[in-house]
């Protein structure tokens, strides 16, 4: 037993920078809401603290704590300056008055989420994600709205359940294995059914976070009910973190190499996949379409964890960071519309006559996220679908097949829903004026997200830059 | 001094105890329920946890079950939070009910 | 001035587009002449790239076999352990492209000229206009698999909201069917790029590093520059549902332009997109867009899978063969007279996929010559339909007779175009049937009685022209409005000003079609012996 | 010669040059044109006189494929006849047509087709052939559909185009088959070459010719191009464009096998035989003469089956004489007529009778036309009949196949006895009718006179008897090599005159004045009796057509009970073009194929209800859908692993 000593707790701090410039950061926030009412201050202090964090994120990093608890690799640095760049963009949200405890659980969520990124030790697992899920309750339950709590209870009951097997699964491991390291516990497990069943319900427990299909009920409308910022992170944050620990996971229980697992793992990507986009497809209120949207993103992020080697690594990344860019974008926009009291695809009739600049912005963002060429989502979806194409060139399994016939089926239902936005804002005839206007910030915030998913589209260099600097972990 | 107590036994009072908490999920018609559900089936794996760590030097086990006790009693300051919220609004506690959310 | 040309070509509309951008929204008529002179700037410049292409060029390989080719790098994307991608910024043309860069600036003027008097925000209008002239250009220029395909999808945008805003009644409901029919043929264009980029490597640029570099050059693809064991490479075993891996590729990209040509069982998207679309949309529709499913058979489909194309001439005859006679039919049983003009777009395009089955100079002559002359009668034809619809709002056929005594000059002009879309002789509709005939019963891979039976196709135009001809225009003079007498009046200036050149050209390519073969000849001839030793290269493999 | 290099494109393009010039200027368009084409013959009179051996000019077309022109001494005569013949007619049309409004656009058409006519003869290459035959198609179209105002005549100018286009379809098959077996594709390299073509190829050729010569099955067209105005019938449908069958099949005999030429002549026997039968019951005047030009085309095409090409070329040039004669007299008939009346048809000879008075210089014209046309001695069509009669005796002789000689001595007889009733009925008789008009001197009567004077004998050979004494044979046929030694037979001679004074008796005696047939002439009916109908529906050719499109609609629409909702709700009278069939097509396209995509929308829009029915709004359902998912799962890896 290494003596556990002060020295190597403050050691192993310098490896968790970037969460205690977050904790800080967030007692600040904590302390000055209880001072002043203006909001102003809340913004400044929260960017103020990510800012920080983001200096402080380092990709080249890597190493374990002594206890093994926390193990850091560049991936987790890259996807911790993606949480920070991201969630940086919330303030020039144009909303209503938030207080300061949603700032707060905002900072809480992105320091649960990289904490995820780093844990080895199923203690710290468990704790990371109970910290970003009871954020995300609460949080969902600020819009102070009857549906709001409604669907605020709803989320935490099922969070609640889905983690109760969670740590359920992890008792019977630590029984079996009878250490909490993750790195260790392979090496002494005896394979038998009852370690099948721990396994089945630890991984529920990230199932839930991505929002997979048996675990995704919570996605439509949580993110239909919380105020949209929360769900601009909520959709990106936790969600990226939970696949990179999925993969962990995987990886470190060897489960890649079992076809049993890869079949169960396919076999829900591809069912998540099909219920988001013909979920999708019915869908009047523009968040809950888009939260449809988003579960079909992340069936179509799974394969990526699936395939072996530099490539999967490579898809991977590239795909979260243009999911997160183009997911901020849309729900930035669909707040910008909210301010207008436009909840339903129905009652956009005719705002792009009106507002062009807009409506062509939205317009390129929708085509973003269906995938089709001038943007990012189409370097994206090609540069998934060609990987795809390589394992099932390389493994022959007909599921991986299946998977991108799916995916390419996706893409075309794809169009059917986010096309409604377009057909109704261009093609509709409004009965009166819409009058006011978008504020300015806004939506020159959303030029410069539509500039940066046009300008990933013609010259997708800068994901070279991260692709050579992640020398990856055996992915 | 009576020979240890056989891991199966433990094992199975664990699973019985988690087996009652989904059932009282799903047949109670009350919020409050559910959350008392969720608390048995964590209790379950507390009992797993403390008995396993019997075996680990490291006493993880015991540690993980005072952070399932804390994160548990967390959540459901929480949900009673919202349901004060939403008793305030819907007047009703039975999750029958709340249905304004659609497809 | 010559070497980059052809990016001037493509890219000037786009840059009209940025000026018109930044003007007033209510400067209507500015905005017009502007459209004006870029579309007239691009058509000279069309014409100068006509003139200076040398015509006696005589390619060994496909990478001589383009002029005006311009490279740049574009995009280096880093694979993983799968080496590298390459995208870059190729064009070029040949004979082929050459004729359909000269058609598309022509029509799109004709474009710009027949949308004169629209007047619902003439900006945005001209601004999806602009983009739609760069992306058609770009498509027939484009030697780069990648670049072909992203101009492929640009196009679709801007028609989408073209006919969507500005078009007809339903046209909510025509747009969303062009646009998903389209986007569903792309897919399947996109599937067999990644199949076929994987498989490719440009041997230039991997001297360097040791990995191999992807790239998506047409040229190379044509060329053969395959990998050992790419999952394309000509002589794989690789088996897919019984049928060999290249071949389903090649299948496949033949549906997805057989819905862009359209043939028969996929081309029930053009009547509703023509019925709905203004009229000069449906003159760049008809010209522009149909050839770019032709084209795609050219330079696609036939240039990379040359033994694919071979071993599926019967087939492939077939269905052209259908579309012909069925695409007839179908005309006949329309009383709307642009419904019917779409539906026998469709009967003109089965001659290409006949055309090019046929695997011989004739053959593919035809099919090219079928494209370009369709392009101008087509043209005509729906603007001489708008005449109709701008003056009383209904195209009926039932709806009018005798429309020969109000409008003489009108009806001269229909007569005109009418003959010469059923191929009378002497008019530039029988040419390209007859090479095709020509090609389709000489040729050795097609039995006579596909020939044949196509050859009824002539007999069928002739009965729906004349029909509507004799029932819209001869007889005593009535419309279903008795309104409508009144606004019968003759062609205006601005109408005659589009239909006199295009009855010029369409007597000038009929009674003399060398002036646009001749130069072309080689490459004709290129393509087809390139294609059929590319075949037999990759069969013995 | 090379003054016959200079006016040689001239010839060409005068007659398009004075149609565009005359349709200007609507007022005196046929005056002006008049003189381009004056200036034409003239110039193709020089031509004849001074050429000598073929000229010859091509030039690339497409790649392997050429344009080309020559001439040659037999299209320079023919070039030289339409010339003449489009003169005569513009002359006549002057008065004809003279208070028709729109005469430019009469005057364009005319000078369309003369050009597309002149083009066709002058033609060389193949291509340059089928160019100008459906040229001369569409400018037929046009004529016959002149006066558009009425529906049945552009539906007739439809029909006819449409059945030409049957015909020209298998021309153009013949041209690339042509083209594809390697054979001579110009008629210079025809005549010079010589191989043999193979039967499908000339199978072709042959029913293109049938279809403009409108031959048998395809002579429907022709009765229905008389709703065009009669100086266009007497141009186009007598003299120059139906004989362009005839001057195709005259350029290919030499490369046509044994068999394709039986076709020829038994095709011309038969078609001659049942044109003459359907001749005999007409009421309308111009029904009668369309029906016989069917027939006496049916003799040129004879002539050339059996060889004696020489005398079908005599007999289309003496034709186009007397039968252009014919229709002008009928014509003037017709405008006298319209000009009495014009409420009652002025085409149907039942309100005629006794204008043998009224109108002197149209009977004599008429009667010597007649005359000519029924073959009796001292006139020019005695001479050209004669020489395909003995031709077709020879030839039965030879082949012992009698049928077609047979047919062609009983057509001479009954050619004799409807024209023979024809005159009787329409010029003699008691006439009713007081008003004499002169007709003006210079544009009716000199055309009548020049074409009754042109059909004597005289003007075509010395010996009023031996056909062989053309004046043109040996110009015309010196270079074409061997001819059959023709002399002529005397029992073919005896037969053929006996015949024609045979029928013209029997006309004389039942259609005399005082005959009971001729009084209760003006109020008969159809004829009652079997052969009655055949003749007067001329063989029921339209029914046969429709019976065609009815068939072939019904193989395509397939159902059965289909038709029987639909196609017979349908089939009343749509005429050639099949509309039934097109809107079964038209409906199939509708539902089915377009009902597919919509199919496969709703389809998505079932199962996005189906995905969304687990998303139920209560908690517990979801917690439980989640259980049960959970459950599957574990199931799953017990018992797979």
């Amino acid at each position: 037993m290494m003596e556990l000593s002060l020295q190597h707790v403050i050691e192993e701090l310098t490896l968790l920078r970037f969460e205690t410039a977050l904790i800080v950061g967030s007692l600040v926030l904590l302390t000055a809401g209880m001072l002043s009412k203006d909001e102003v201050t809340y913004k400044v202090l929260f960017s103020i603290t990510l800012l920080i964090s983001l200096f402080l994120a380092d990709v080249r990093d890597i190493g374990t704590s002594t206890s093994g608890a926390i193990s850091i690799d560049s991936l987790s640095g890259i996807l911790k300056i993606l949480f920070a760049f991201i969630s940086l963009w919330i303030v020039f949200f144009h909303s209503t008055f938030r207080r300061y405890e949603h700032y707060f659980l905002l900072l809480s969520i992105v320091l649960g989420s990289s904490l995820m990124l780093s844990a080895n030790h199923l203690l710290l697992f468990y704790i990371a994600i109970e910290l970003t899920s009871l954020s995300s309750y609460l949080i969902t339950g600020f819009s102070f709205s009857r549906k709001g709590y409604e669907a605020a209870i709803k989320y935490l009951l099922f969070g609640g359940v889905s983690s109760a097997i969670m740590i359920y699964g992890i008792s019977i491991l630590y029984g079996l294995s009878g250490s909490m390291l993750i790195s260790d516990m392979v090496i002494n497990v005896q394979a038998g059914p009852f370690y099948h069943v721990g396994m089945i319900c630890l991984l529920g427990g990230l199932f839930f976070k991505v929002g997979l299909v048996p675990y995704h009920f919570w996605v439509p409308s949580t993110y239909q009910e919380a105020p949209t910022d929360a769900v601009a992170i909520l959709s990106i944050v936790p969600k990226i973190a939970g696949f990179a620990l999925l993969h962990r996971v995987l990886i470190s229980f060897e489960l890649l190499s079992d076809p049993i697992y890869r079949q169960v793992i396919a076999v829900l990507g591809i069912a998540t996949v099909l219920m988001g986009t013909f979920g999708a497809l019915r869908q009047d209120n523009i968040k809950r379409m888009i939260a449809y949207g988003a579960i079909a993103h992340s069936g179509l992020v799974l394969p990526t964890l699936l395939i072996q080697g530099e490539q999967g690594g490579l898809a991977f990344v590239w795909y979260v960071t243009i999911y997160a860019i183009m997911t901020m974008a849309i729900f930035m926009i669909a707040s910008m519309y909210e301010d207008f009291g436009i909840k339903d695809v129905k009652d956009m009739k005719g705002i792009g006559i009106q507002f062009p600049v807009m409506g062509a912005l939205t317009l390129l963002i929708l085509v973003a996220q269906i995938g089709l060429p001038p943007t990012a989502g189409f370097t994206a979806k090609f540069y998934l679908f060609s990987s795809i194409w390589n394992e099932y060139q390389a493994s022959g399994a007909t599921i991986i097949l299946i998977y991108l016939i799916v995916g390419l089926l996706s893409v075309v239902l794809a169009l059917f829903y986010y096309l409604k936005i377009p057909f109704h804002s261009f093609l509709g005839t409004a009965e009166s004026p819409y009058f006011g206007n978008f504020s300015i910030i806004s939506r020159s915030v959303v030029t410069i997200f539509t500039i940066m998913v046009l300008w990933i589209f013609l010259s997708p260099e800068f994901l070279n830059k991260i692709a050579f600097n992640i020398n990856f972990i055996g992915w | 001094m009576m020979e240890a107590i056989s891991p199966t036994y433990f094992v199975f009072l664990s699973l019985f105890i988690f087996c009652a908490g989904i059932a009282i999920i799903i047949i109670k018609r009350s919020a409050i329920f559910v959350l008392i559900g969720i608390e048995l089936m964590l209790n379950a794996a507390n009992l797993n946890l403390v008995y396993f760590s019997q075996y680990d030097p490291g006493m993880n086990g015991l540690m993980t079950s005072v952070f399932v006790v804390v994160l548990a009693a967390a959540e459901v300051a929480i949900a009673l939070a919202i349901l004060l919220n939403i008793f305030k609004h819907y007047k009703i506690t039975d999750p029958d009910e709340l249905t304004s959310l659609k497809n | 001035m010559t070497d980059s040309l052809l990016t001037l070509i493509i890219f000037f509309p786009l840059l009209v587009t940025v000026v018109i951008l930044f003007l007033p929204k209510d400067k209507d008529l500015l905005i017009k002449e502007i459209a004006l002179g870029a579309t007239a700037v691009q058509l000279i410049l069309s014409v100068i790239l006509f003139f200076s292409y040398d015509a006696a060029l005589q390619p060994e390989s496909w990478s001589n076999a383009f002029q005006f080719v311009e490279r740049a790098k574009w995009i280096s994307l880093y694979l993983g352990d799968y080496g590298w991608l390459q995208i870059d910024y190729f064009v070029g043309i040949d004979g082929i492209s050459l004729l359909m860069i000269c058609l598309s600036t022509f029509l799109l003027l004709v474009g710009v000229v027949a949308s004169w008097n629209l007047n619902k925000n003439v900006k945005g209008y001209f601004i999806l206009y602009l983009i739609l002239s760069t992306s058609v250009v770009g498509c027939f220029a484009a030697l780069d698999f990648f670049l072909f395909y992203v101009f492929f999808e640009f196009m679709l945008l801007p028609m989408f909201f073209l006919i969507g805003i500005w078009g007809g009644p339903r046209r909510g409901y025509a747009s969303i069917k062009f646009f998903i029919y389209t986007l569903v043929g792309s897919l399947f264009i996109l599937a067999v790029m990644i199949g076929l980029y994987l498989s490719v490597e440009d041997s230039s640029l991997t001297g360097q590093g040791q990995e191999v570099v992807h790239s998506f050059s047409l040229v190379n693809m044509m060329d053969g520059g395959y990998i050992t064991d790419g999952i394309l490479t000509p002589g794989t075993s690789i088996e897919f549902w019984g049928m060999n891996i290249r071949w389903v590729a090649f299948l496949l990209l033949m549906v997805g332009f057989a819905i862009k040509l359209p043939a028969v069982p996929v081309h029930t998207w053009l009547p509703d997109a023509h019925v709905e679309a203004p009229t000069a949309i449906s003159v760049l529709l008809a010209g522009l867009l149909l050839k770019i499913g032709g084209y795609g058979f050219f330079r696609i489909a036939y240039g990379i899978f040359p033994d694919a194309a071979v071993n599926l001439t019967y087939p492939i005859a077939i269905f052209g063969m259908i579309s012909i006679v069925y695409g007839g039919l179908t005309a006949m049983a329309q009383n709307d007279l642009k419904r019917m003009i779409a539906y026998s777009s469709v009967s003109h395009m089965g001659f290409i996929l006949l055309g090019l089955a046929s695997f011989n100079v004739q053959g593919a002559g035809g099919a090219l010559f079928q494209m370009v002359s369709h392009g101008f009668i087509s043209g005509a034809l729906f603007i001489l339909a708008g005449v109709i619809y701008d003056r009383t709002g209904d195209r009926g056929i039932a709806n009018f007779s005798g429309l020969a005594k109000a409008m003489p000059v009108f009806t001269g002009f229909v007569v005109i175009f009418f003959f010469a879309s059923l191929g009378l002789p002497g008019l530039s509709g029988f040419v390209g049937e007859f090479l095709v005939f020509l090609g389709a019963l000489g040729s050795d891979y097609l039995p006579k009685w596909i020939g044949i039976v196509s050859i009824s196709g002539i007999v069928i135009s002739a009965a729906y022209y004349l029909w509507a001809l004799q029932r819209m225009f001869f007889g005593k003079f009535w419309t279903r409005e008795k309104v409508w007498e009144q606004t019968m009046y003759d062609l205006t200036g601005r109408e005659l000003l589009l239909l006199i050149p295009l009855a010029i050209l369409v007597v000038l390519l009929g009674v003399a079609p060398n002036i646009i073969l001749g130069p072309v000849n080689n490459s004709i001839e290129f393509f087809v012996n390139q294609c059929f030793a590319q075949s037999q290269l990759y069969i013995a493999q | 010669m090379t003054l016959i290099k200079t006016i040689w494109p001239l010839i060409f393009i005068l007659p398009l040059f004075s149609g565009i010039i005359g349709g200007l200027n609507s007022k005196q368009s046929l005056k002006l044109s008049n003189f381009g084409i004056g200036a034409g013959l003239l110039f193709s009179i020089i031509l004849v006189w001074l050429l000598d051996e073929p000229l010859i000019l091509e030039w690339k077309w497409l790649e392997g494929v050429s344009f080309g022109f020559s001439i040659d001494r037999l299209n320079a005569m023919l070039v030289l006849l339409v010339y003449l013949i489009t003169l005569l007619v513009q002359v006549f049309s002057i008065t004809y047509m003279e208070h028709d409004p729109d005469q430019g656009r009469y005057t364009a058409k005319l000078g369309f087709f003369a050009f597309s006519m002149v083009g066709l003869l002058m033609s060389n290459q193949l291509v340059t052939l089928f160019l100008f035959w459906e040229l001369v198609g569409m400018s037929s179209y046009l004529l016959i559909g002149f006066w558009y105002q009425e529906a049945a005549r552009s539906k007739a100018a439809r029909q006819a185009f449409m059945i030409n286009r049957v015909a020209d379809a298998f021309l153009l098959l013949g041209v690339i088959q042509v083209f594809n077996n390697g054979y001579a594709t110009s008629f210079t390299e025809i005549l010079s070459s010589g191989n043999q073509w193979d039967g499908f190829t000339g199978l072709c050729f042959i029913i293109g010719a049938f279809g403009k010569s409108a031959q048998f099955p395809f002579y429907g067209w022709l009765t229905k191009a008389m709703a065009g105005p009669t100086p266009v019938s007497a141009l186009i449908h007598a003299a120059t464009m139906v004989t362009a069958g005839v001057y195709l099949l005259v350029r290919i005999s030499p490369v046509l096998i044994e068999w394709n030429l039986q076709v020829i002549a038994i095709g011309g026997a038969v078609t001659a035989f049942m044109a003459a039968v359907a001749a005999l019951t007409q009421f309308d005047i111009k029904k009668v003469l369309a029906y016989s030009t069917i027939s006496q085309l049916g003799y040129m095409i004879l002539g050339i089956g059996v060889g004696a090409y020489q005398a079908s070329v005599f007999h289309l040039w003496t034709h186009a004489f007397f039968k252009a004669g014919l229709f002008l007299a009928a014509g003037s008939v017709i405008h006298y007529m319209h000009e009495l009346d014009s409420s009652k048809d002025a085409q149907d000879m039942r309100n005629m009778g006794g204008l043998q008075k009224i109108l002197p210089v149209t009977f004599y014209a008429f009667l010597i036309c007649g005359l000519a046309l029924s073959g009796l001695p001292f006139l020019s069509g005695f001479l050209s009949k004669e020489g395909i009669l003995t031709g077709s005796w020879l030839w039965g002789q030879s082949t012992g196949n009698y049928l077609v000689p047979v047919l062609a001595f009983c057509t001479a007889g009954l050619t004799a006895f409807y024209i023979g009733r024809q005159i009787l009925l329409v010029f003699f008789g008691s006439s009713s009718f007081t008003q004499k008009i002169i007709e003006p001197m210079l544009t009716i009567r000199v055309p009548l006179i020049f074409l009754a004077v042109s059909s004597l004998w005289f003007w075509n050979s010395l010996n009023p008897i031996n056909p062989l004494g053309w004046f043109w044979n040996s110009y015309l046929f010196a270079d074409l090599g061997a001819t059959s030694a023709q002399h002529s037979i005397l029992g073919v001679l005896i037969g053929s005159i006996g015949l024609s004074l045979a029928g013209l008796g029997v006309a004389y005696w039942l259609y005399r004045p005082e005959a009971e047939l001729t009084q209760n002439f003006k109020n008969s009916k159809e004829p009652a009796q079997l052969v009655g109908k055949i003749s007067f529906h001329g063989w029921y050719i339209e029914k046969f057509y429709d019976q065609i499109v009815l068939l072939f609609s019904k193989i395509v629409a397939g159902a059965g009970w289909f038709d029987k909702k639909v196609i017979d709700r349908f089939v009343d009278g749509m005429g050639v073009t099949g509309v039934v069939m097109a809107k079964v097509i038209g409906w199939f396209d509708q539902n089915i194929v377009d009902g597919l995509v919509n199919f496969m929308a709703s389809i998505s829009q079932l199962i996005g209800r189906f995905v969304t029915s687990f998303q139920s709004p209560k908690i517990q359902i979801q917690i439980g859908w989640l259980l049960l998912t959970l459950l599957v799962l574990l199931l799953w890896f017990q018992f797979l692993t």
